[in-house]
């Protein structure tokens, strides 16, 4: 049985997460907490019996939409104005 | 084969679609000849659905999967367990609608769209549309109905921002993506609430299980409001405008149709998912009605003011397909107020044609509204420009497309002859005998857009022939005039003989929608 | 305007809150408090079978004969949604490619002048490019047998495809494909469009009883429709019927179409490039 | 009562991304915030087909099915789904922003209000 603590640690460091990837004004900062919050939901579908979505979270989410995010502040600005 | 044409309508071009990019390879032309071949198939099977569907009376239902397409349930259980397409009165109306759009507006667009390396993909993203279109309009299936939704309004506003030298389509793709993204998630909150109770997701199973708990409340608003939203509707109109007028012309023919198709949501939802006259707790249909009769006003409005006051020819269109929308909203809510009453009577009275009219006038708009923007398209052509003060003497050059333009802008005021009239007539009687106020406004909205394309022919159309502010001089190719012939045609012709497409196609789709009355 | 924004803001939060508090608690068996309740038992007791979800987990192994029930509900119970969702992955595919095309005709001149990939660039230190080389065959092979096993462990097309795809981003990253983009995106959109047709035409080719109808399970036992016992069992490579076929289409659509994606993103960075001419149409 | 909380985690993921979409100006912000809003979306019906003390909906060698219940499979083949079609509308929005960008050198959404239709 897992016990309730696990989802409550998971759950405060995935809203840290989301808070810090919106505020941050360098947007590789905001990039890097939002594959953060990717990790971590993998971690928690795991936790919630579903590895088929943790893998597809994990592989689509954290690996390739970090990626092409870096691409794309790449090609424009890498500060908010 | 011929039982398994609903789903054949929808995965042949799909199939087609798929093949274009190895086709384009051998040469350009096989892959117009592929890609019209195709559509041409899909208008010729929607036609065969309607003709089976009008003799077998009852909707056709194909179960994905199963060993048989009519096997609903599986042995031994009441609750279907795979996804379903079911096929009423109304879905083959928009199905119809949709195919006939996409076919002209992708003939005019042969010759329109430059042939460079990227007309493939545009021709594989029109069809998908096509696809997407018909796939939400048979579909019988919540989760199935977000993912083609999700299908057309990526292939849209990927077509949205097709000319690359213009500096905002762009963003005005970026824009209706945003939109149809925030709108679609909303769904599907909408869906998992349905999800958490019912444990299902076929529209026929929870019609019958309903029992309306406030969750069922709150689904409903998440699930009609973003529909509404994608539909061009009051509160969420931003986008409309620009990616209208940022689109190439003929894919704005076919954004008319998608955008009618979400209002297809909004209709099939409220109706067939929520419409449920046999069980005792029934959603209160006074305020729902009110609601959507206060945003047909609305729209109907605020889009003719603001087109008044535009100078650039595609964007005064774009907003009077918003004011447009206001007409078919306020025919239905009409008719949904009076729907619930009991004993039926003003129902009999005036709300079955008020619906009948509304629903007539999403067909009449599409054809009307494609054929404004395809001449719009052949105006922008001549004079490389979309500002009206600088167009002047098209009449000169080239009358068949004054001739459009004018059958376009009469049928879209409901001046007699054309098709605007039949639907606007219809909507104009039963909302009068309802409450006289919202009649005028209406009829008042129709002088005013009538007024506003008064101003496009003066400004673009008379005026002395100019010589320096012209482009392009010879004649439009064959397929451009081929294309918007076809839809004076079909202005005409339902405007002339309105009776018939009365009784077999509006009747029972407004039967499908509202079964029971 | 903003007041407005704040309102539905604070509105639909309100709507969420309400909604979320009337929801079935976290765990409970599916249905509305008030209204009524389904049983979700355990496994293996054939009699109530309430909703779809029961159906499934009963019978999804017998049915389709593949062990992971979830991999049976998104090929062949739901296979229609996934043909959707793959439609949408080469709409983005054909989009992505149509507004990057300008980066292929003539007039836009190469912004970096790195040499071709003979060898390493300069600006790329010798660790990244040598051990993404040498990595990038184990995430192929990791990617394959995720797309292979994809009925009987967690992971499927999608899963499979992705993460050979991240193998394309690693190799991007190190600059080893630089130089023939166009060739490059050439085979692999042939190679999408060839997974897509083969997903569609194994569609097809169960129309005699309906679409995407599994027509290889507990069917023909030695080619893909080996019957497997209900419950545990140590699940066979060549059970679950077309399901196998359907997650390698997917596998090599998903795998193709991204790296394409990525491909293009990542080349627009090499281009510097002027507005492009034509028409406004 | 005691994983209500993950339904809470889930509402304000969405909230948090639906008022970031409104107030943030940075085209790049925006679709970071969609990608949040999708998430939550995703977080909400995983809880929804979750069993405290059930598997994974996969049979596999492990004798001790009997009594075992299975979470629900339907609603993680959705969010398969769902996940990818996030993917997909990321992309394709990352472009447009590119290309905006390229085009207007701003990436504020202020500065894109101006002139809309231009020629």
């Amino acid at each position: 049985m897992i016990s309730p603590i696990i989802f409550i640690i998971l759950s405060i460091v995935i809203i840290i997460a989301a808070f810090l990837s919106l505020y941050f004004r360098d947007l590789l900062a905001c990039v890097v907490s939002f594959s953060v919050l990717s990790l971590v939901l993998t971690v928690i579908y795991f936790h919630l019996d579903a590895p088929d979505v943790a893998i597809a979270e994990a592989g689509i989410g954290a690996a390739l939409t970090t990626c092409i995010f870096v691409i794309a502040v790449k090609l424009t600005r890498r500060r908010e104005e | 084969m011929i039982e398994h044409l609903p789903i054949l309508a929808i995965t042949v071009p799909l199939f087609a679609a798929f093949l274009l990019p190895i086709i384009e390879k051998a040469h350009f032309r096989a892959r117009n000849a592929a890609a019209l071949l195709a559509i041409l198939s899909v208008n010729v099977m929607v036609v065969l659905l309607a003709l089976r569907l009008s003799r077998e009376g009852a909707p056709l239902v194909y179960v994905l999967g199963a060993q048989s397409p009519a096997q609903i349930l599986p042995q031994g259980l009441d609750f279907p367990i795979r996804i379903m397409l079911k096929i009423d009165g109304f879905s083959i109306f928009m199905a119809l609608t949709s195919a006939v759009v996409v076919l002209v507006s992708y003939v005019y667009s042969m010759k329109y769209v430059p042939e460079d390396p990227r007309k493939n993909y545009y021709t594989i993203l029109l069809m998908l549309m096509l696809v997407g279109m018909l796939g939400l309009e048979f579909t019988n299936d919540l989760f199935n109905f977000f993912v083609f939704l999700e299908i057309l309004s990526i292939s849209s506003s990927a077509l949205v921002s097709y000319s690359y030298n213009r500096k905002f389509s762009p963003y005005a793709g970026y824009k209706y993506m945003m939109i149809s993204a925030v709108a679609t998630s909303f769904l599907l909150i909408g869906i998992a609430f349905f999800y958490s109770q019912y444990g299902s997701f076929n529209i026929e199973y929870l019609h019958g299980v309903i029992r309306f708990t406030l969750l069922d409340k709150i689904a409903l608003i998440f699930m009609v409001v973003p529909l509404a939203m994608k539909a061009g509707a009051i509160p969420m109109h931003m986008w409309v405008p620009d990616a209208y007028s940022e689109a190439p012309a003929p894919v704005t023919a076919a954004l008319v149709s998608a955008s009618q198709a979400s209002l297809y949501g909004v209709f099939r939802l409220s109706f067939s998912l929520f419409g449920n006259p046999v069980s005792d707790v029934t959603l209160n249909y006074h305020t729902l009605g009110w609601i959507i009769i206060v945003l047909g006003v609305l729209s109907m409005f605020v889009g003719v003011t603001m087109a008044l006051v535009q100078h650039d020819v595609k964007r005064l269109m774009a907003y009077h397909a918003i004011s447009q929308t206001g007409y078919m909203l306020l025919g239905v809510g009409v008719g949904v107020v009076v729907y619930m009453d009991p004993g039926g009577a003003a129902y009999a009275a005036f709300g079955r044609d008020a619906m009948m009219g509304g629903i007539f006038h999403i067909m009449n708009h599409a054809f009307y509204k494609g054929l404004l923007f395809l001449t719009s398209g052949v105006m922008v052509l001549r004079f490389g420009t979309r500002d009206l003060n600088k167009m002047m003497g098209m009449a000169h050059r080239d009358t068949f497309t004054t001739l459009c333009f004018i059958a376009g802008a009469l049928a879209i005021s409901g001046v007699p002859p054309f098709n605007g009239f039949a639907s606007k007539i219809l909507i104009y009687e039963s909302v009068y005998r309802f409450s006289p106020i919202l009649a005028i406004i209406a009829m008042f909205v129709s002088v005013l857009t009538l007024a506003s394309f008064l101003k496009v022919f003066y400004g673009a159309f008379l005026g002395p022939r100019n010589e320096d502010i012209i482009v392009i001089d010879e004649p439009l190719p064959a397929t451009v005039t081929a294309a918007m012939g076809v839809f004076c045609f079909l202005v005409l012709a339902m405007g002339l003989f309105p009776g018939e497409v009365l009784k077999y196609l509006v009747e029972p789709a407004v039967a499908g929608l509202v079964p029971g009355r | 305007m903003r007041l407005i924004s704040l309102l539905s803001v604070v509105f639909i939060a309100g709507f969420l809150l309400v909604a979320v508090m009337r929801l079935h608690p976290v765990g409970e068996p599916l249905g509305n408090r008030d209204v009524f309740r389904f049983r979700g038992d355990t496994v293996t007791d054939m009699r109530n079978v309430d909703t779809m979800d029961d159906y499934f987990l009963r019978n999804g192994q017998r049915e389709t004969g593949s062990n992971n029930i979830v991999a049976s509900v998104v090929f062949d119970y739901r296979g229609f949604d996934t043909l959707g969702e793959a439609t949408v992955l080469f709409i983005v595919v054909c989009a992505i490619s149509m507004l990057m095309s300008f980066l292929y005709n003539q007039n836009y001149v190469m912004e970096a002048n790195f040499r071709g990939p003979d060898e390493f660039p300069r600006n790329v230190s010798r660790i990244i490019s040598f051990g993404s080389f040498m990595l990038f065959p184990l995430i192929i092979s990791f990617g394959i047998y995720l797309v292979l096993h994809g009925h009987i462990s967690p992971g499927g097309g999608f899963q499979g495809g992705a993460v050979m795809a991240s193998g394309t981003a690693l190799l991007l990253i190190s600059l080893l494909i630089t130089r023939h983009v166009q060739r490059t995106k050439v085979i692999f959109s042939f190679f999408e469009s060839l997974g897509l047709t083969v997903f569609i035409s194994l569609g097809f080719a169960g129309i005699t009883a309906s679409f995407l109808y599994n027509f290889l399970a507990n069917g023909s036992p030695l080619f893909l429709g080996r019957t497997i016992p209900f419950g545990p069992n140590p699940g066979f490579l060549n059970s679950a019927g077309i399901l196998p076929l359907l997650s390698l289409a997917v596998g090599v659509e998903v795998f193709f179409g991204i790296s394409i994606i990525l491909i293009q993103l990542y080349h627009f960075t090499r281009y510097a490039s002027r507005a492009g001419g034509g028409r406004d149409i | 009562m005691s994983n209500f909380f993950l339904y809470l985690t889930s509402i304000l993921l969405i909230m948090a991304g639906l008022a970031a979409i409104l107030y943030k100006r940075n085209l790049i912000k925006i679709v970071i915030a969609l990608n949040i809003l999708e998430a939550g979306v995703n977080l909400l019906f995983i809880t929804l087909g979750y069993r405290p003390g059930g598997t994974a909906p996969i049979f596999t060698m492990a004798p001790e099915l009997e009594g075992l219940s299975m979470v629900l499979p339907t609603p993680q083949a959705l969010i398969l789904t769902n996940i990818v079609i996030g993917f997909a509308t990321t992309a394709l929005m990352l472009t447009f922003a590119v290309l905006t960008h390229r085009h207007n050198d701003t990436m504020d959404i202020r500065n894109l209000r101006g002139v809309e239709s231009n020629d």
